[in-house]
């Protein structure tokens, strides 16, 4: 498979995720410029975590507006694979490609440390290789990573078993405890927790690793 | 103080030291004080610390990889320290996680002398891949001087002699000259110089940080260095405000700003490169070598003409009168002696000390991960973070206990050092290097010119033993309010080398029935340390000397234990001595342990230097005495029942480890409520 | 020259944490009078002139940019610069 | 039931990070005519009654809480809440 890791001015994580490919689940994979206008010849497209222009107004409000957006939406909605992963999820949500938003944590600080996750949805191409209601544990490092959404749109991420993702002790005050949801295609997934920081014991956890192995079994078994 | 060893490649004098670690790669850090910064403006003067250490680091060509901090504050005991606290914490944070470098280590303590001085000192470490590369200089006639990052504001105009101006309550009220970072530019200026200088390295002849008094420091010293002259056209610098005088544009701090020599064959190159990162990057001036002068022009008019010398050499020495403080000629012959009724209650009280609870409150709201290349997060001995694509790692810390440095700032000085170096070693590290922070009060006062003076001789003597070059660092004066000065509060930044992150080793013990030792010998040490500040409220009397050779002989013995994969945890015994090493090496994992020995209630809280805890397997246990000899006491084993029972010489009793732990953790946020 | 002045507010359905904070921080300095406290954003926009769509556009540059209708609403006025 | 109405802004000799990186958004979306943008804070304060310190309480709120002096000034409007 051939990964894009799109570059947004101010993302940080674009190296760690572009080596988790590369090393991690040894796959092609390339750094995409932002004002790249194609997504040509890519099998999916990885936004990373960082600080996108700064976080400047509302995480991820400012790079919704560059060119390549245009490309990503076309990809998702074609049904092919988009990985957003903190900074990478409020940029997805502020596209409209996942519903709800990601404001301040409740209690208005960051927070960086590694939690435990629940895998509600191990359907999805991102968690096949996950047991159902499996517990991982993975890294979170942000200020803007409660989940909000209204109750009707809550009622159908339930209904359509978009939530694939919750926290064990709900850290920043998420609505219904999400950390990670899939769009109703379930080819967009957006998450705050960082899979691509625990794919080695070394650094404390290898939980992530089987979220991106998911992927490439996915894609071997149906093509 | 020492500067040289086989390993330095630059020392004091650049933006930052440059060490050798083999593989044709260099590690390069530094650490700086912003103190009066965050004092006037807590959360923007502790980021422009941050964003201003990194842009030291990265001037010099280097990858930064790690942020350090050390912090000192008054008692978390009013709304206004608990404020400062709060901003300070989250603007180091701010910046740190914006521009994505993880902090993985530091320290926060309280005192009463910081409520009016709060200490904030960063350090930043970095790689050096490019280890030809020549920085900081302006050669060549035609040359031209080359102007990136943010636009020039009226930002801390005066900043520079204002950050050594005595605090009063007068002059507390100066609050024009604050600066703001913009760590997003930082990021796409730091990713633009360390890709110019590893691809293109041959398009430009130097690269400096505009850092304190702004562009005419920064142009003045590159041109110095290089022997030659310089005009500059003031009409080209990009400007935020309007109508600003040449000479505050000369002076102004604004942040996020380089500037570079270029060769005029590349400048188009260069100019492209960088605004390829959307930064603005124009020609300001050229080198000049008929004469040396220094040149500005300003609306057409030349506003400056003088010796580029004149600006950077002419520093004022001072030899000041120095006298030792009148304390220690009083106080040389006092003994605390603590008194302890209860060890358990002690235990319990020890543990929630604000310099003793755990800081995690403070540091989870730092990234420590990003980069995926953190081995040890903060809450450990020293900070690891490994080199992509090496076995190599880079341990990292920032030490200073102040408290030890008032009461003899000889032997306070030296025990600073190889406070760090414990933590080096215990991580599995070799100390290659020092940076430092001398942070103190009025030195035209005659006591604190010989704390200042005497403090450095010990670092100095220390570092001599461990081979440890001095190769950066800073100094803060004037850190006094109302005429009432800091301790005197030399920080020390200290790297060490992993060669093999299979000899990584923390501070958490990691199982049941493994023995537990301390290396070195426990004396009645209770002159300086937390015990007496618990019983007595106060510092008093003086410190033994520190025996060099044995810490280093510890040092050895247990940097061999490591690299024979003899120990199983091992953490250095500081403030709080054997209980809280005990108590802390026991939480990671959440373990007890059973421990008996022939020291006394009060001992177990004894500051004895040169001491290290360690967990050994039971199958170790032989090899490990041998290597060892007479230098420890074996105190008990690790225990899964999660107790903490202890048998003293005049005492024994037992705590539920989670009761411990829980306050041990929640101190700190219950205080900042 | 036009000054256009956007204010940005959180929906009611949507917790306002830091309002909140703020909230009791202010009863703790002893403001007991203060019942609540919203916080919000506020936007200064320079145009250089007037011209026909400006409203258009700056609904436009609101609902694309400066709020997010998920969880925000916004008004604005549009004045003479000063 | 009082309704105090708080703005926040930046000095103008401060730079405004987070305002320089909005107007160039906005510009490149398309909208050329916007020559800056200031972004600030936005307060509603409720007060359970008016009474005669309203003002100087406001004041001392500003100055304590919501604007950094050093960085930052305020103005703020007392309405009664609709
Ligand atoms: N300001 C800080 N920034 C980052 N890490 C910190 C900070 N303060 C403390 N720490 C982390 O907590 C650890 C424990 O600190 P401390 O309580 O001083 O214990 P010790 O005496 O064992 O070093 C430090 O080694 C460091 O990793």
């Amino acid at each position: 498979m051939k990964f894009a890791v799109v570059n947004f001015p101010g993302s940080n994580c674009d190296m760690d995720l572009y080596y988790a490919i590369k090393n991690g689940i040894k796959q092609e994979v390339e750094l995409v410029d932002y004002r790249a206008l194609s997504l040509e010849g890519f099998d999916g497209v990885l936004i990373p975590g960082g600080f996108s222009y700064g976080d400047y107004l509302r995480s991820g409000a400012i790079a919704a507006h560059v060119p390549i957006v245009k490309e990503i939406i076309r990809f998702a909605d074609e049904g092919k694979l988009v990985l957003g992963i903190c900074n990478g999820f409020q940029i997805l949500t502020e596209l409209g490609l996942l519903p709800g938003a990601l404001i301040p944590n409740e209690k208005s600080r960051f927070i960086c440390e590694n939690v435990d996750l629940k895998v509600i949805n191990n359907q999805t191409i991102f968690t096949r290789d996950y047991q159902a209601s499996e517990i991982i544990n993975i890294p979170v490092a942000h200020g803007e990573g409660r989940y909000y959404c209204d109750e009707a749109t809550l009622m159908e991420l339930k209904q359509n078993d978009q939530i694939v993702f919750q926290y064990q002790e709900n850290i920043n005050g998420s609505i219904d405890q999400i950390a990670g949801i899939t769009n109703k295609q379930k080819n967009v997934l957006g998450m705050m927790p960082h899979p691509e920081r625990a794919l080695e014991k070394i650094l404390g956890s290898d939980d992530g690793l089987k979220l991106f192995q998911s992927i490439i079994n996915y894609q071997r078994v149906n093509n | 103080m020492p500067n040289k060893s086989s390993r330095v490649i630059a020392g004091p004098g650049e933006d930052a030291g440059i060490l050798d670690i083999g593989d044709n790669q260099a590690v390069v850090f530094k650490a700086e004080s912003h103190n009066h910064p965050s004092a006037v403006e807590p959360y923007q003067g502790a980021a422009t610390g941050v964003g201003g250490i990194i842009r030291d680091i990265f001037s010099m060509g280097a990858q930064p990889i790690a942020l350090l901090n050390s912090l000192k504050f008054g008692p978390l005991k009013n709304g206004q320290t608990k404020h400062l606290v709060n901003e300070v914490v989250a603007g180091i944070g701010g910046y740190g996680n914006c521009i994505g470098l993880p902090t993985v280590g530091g320290e926060i303590s309280f005192e009463s002398c910081y409520e009016h001085n709060p200490l904030v000192n960063a350090m930043c470490v970095g790689i050096l891949n490019n280890t030809d590369f020549k920085h900081g200089t302006a050669s060549g006639d035609k040359n031209l001087i080359v102007y990136v990052g943010a636009k020039t504001g009226r930002d801390g105009i005066h900043g520079a002699t204002f950050a050594s101006d005595e605090f009063t309550d007068t002059n507390n009220k100066q609050r024009s000259a604050v600066q703001v970072g913009n760590p997003f530019i930082e990021k796409l200026l730091m990713d633009a110089c360390v890709e110019i200088i590893e691809k293109h390295s041959e398009w430009i002849l130097g690269i400096q940080d505009m850092g304190a008094a702004g562009l005419v420091s920064s142009t003045a010293e590159m041109a110095s260095k290089a022997g030659s002259g310089l005009v500059l056209n003031l009409d080209k610098v990009p400007q935020r405000e309007t109508e600003m005088t040449a000479y505050e544009m000369m002076l102004s701090e604004s942040q996020e700003r380089m500037v570079l020599c270029v060769k005029p064959e590349y400048v188009e190159n260069v100019l492209d490169f960088f605004r390829n990162f959307e930064l603005d990057a124009v020609v300001i001036g050229q080198v000049t070598t008929d004469n040396r002068q220094y040149k500005i022009y300003h609306h057409d008019e030349l506003v400056t003409d003088i010796p580029v010398d004149s600006l950077t050499e002419d520093v004022p020495e001072y030899d000041r009168p120095e006298k030792q403080p009148q304390r220690m000629i009083d106080d040389k012959n006092y003994h605390f002696v603590p008194e302890i009724t209860s060890l358990k209650d002690t235990w319990m009280k020890m543990i929630t000390r604000p310099n003793i609870a755990s800081k995690k409150h403070f540091y989870q709201t730092y990234d420590s991960q990003v980069k995926a290349n953190t081995l040890v997060r903060p809450g450990g001995d020293a900070g690891v973070v490994r080199i992509q694509g090496t076995k190599k790692a880079i341990a990292m810390t920032n030490d200073s206990n102040s408290k030890y440095v008032y009461l003899n700032p000889f032997v306070g000085g030296q025990i600073t050092v190889m406070e760090a170096a414990r933590n080096i070693v215990a991580s599995g590290g070799l100390p290659i290097g020092v940076t430092d922070c001398l942070n103190y009060g009025n030195p035209e006062n005659p006591e604190a010119f010989w704390e200042l003076d005497k403090s450095v001789e010990g670092i100095a003597t220390a570092c001599e033993v461990l081979d440890t070059p001095v190769i950066s660092g800073n100094v803060s004066l004037y850190n006094e309010y109302n005429d009432v000065a800091i301790y005197p509060s030399p920080m020390i930044g200290m790297v060490g080398l992993i060669e093999d992150i299979e000899t990584l080793t923390t501070s958490a013990f990691k199982a049941a029935d493994d023995l537990i030792y301390v290396i070195g010998q426990t004396a009645d040490d209770f002159n300086g340390s937390e015990l007496q500040m618990e019983q007595l409220g106060q510092l008093k009397g003086n410190l033994r000397d520190l025996d060099l050779k044995k810490e280093k002989l510890h040092l050895d013995i247990v940097r061999q234990a490591i690299n024979q994969n003899l120990l199983a945890s091992c953490h250095d015994l500081s403030e709080g001595g054997l209980a809280i090493a005990l108590s802390k090496s026991a939480f990671e994992n959440d373990l007890g342990f059973t421990v008996k020995t022939e020291l006394s209630a009060a001992q177990m809280f004894s500051e004895t230097q040169s001491r290290f805890l360690v967990s050994v397997k039971p199958e170790n246990q032989g090899s490990f005495e041998k290597l060892v000899q007479e230098e420890f006491e074996l105190l008990g084993r690790v225990t899964n029942n999660q107790q903490f029972t202890v048998t003293t010489r005049d005492t024994t009793f037992s705590l539920d480890e989670k009761l411990v732990k829980n306050d041990w953790k929640e101190a700190i946020s219950c205080l900042m409520m | 020259m036009k000054l256009v002045k956007v204010y940005v507010t959180l929906k009611d359905s949507v917790l306002d944490a830091q309002g909140e904070a703020i909230k009791s921080a202010i009863n703790t300095m002893g403001y007991n009078q203060l019942t609540g406290v919203h916080m919000g954003k506020y936007f200064e926009l320079n145009f250089s002139e007037d011209y026909e769509n400006l409203e258009h556009d700056v609904d436009a540059i609101c609902d694309e940019l400066l709020a997010n209708p998920n969880i925000e609403t916004y008004h604005y006025e549009i004045t003479e610069e000063a």
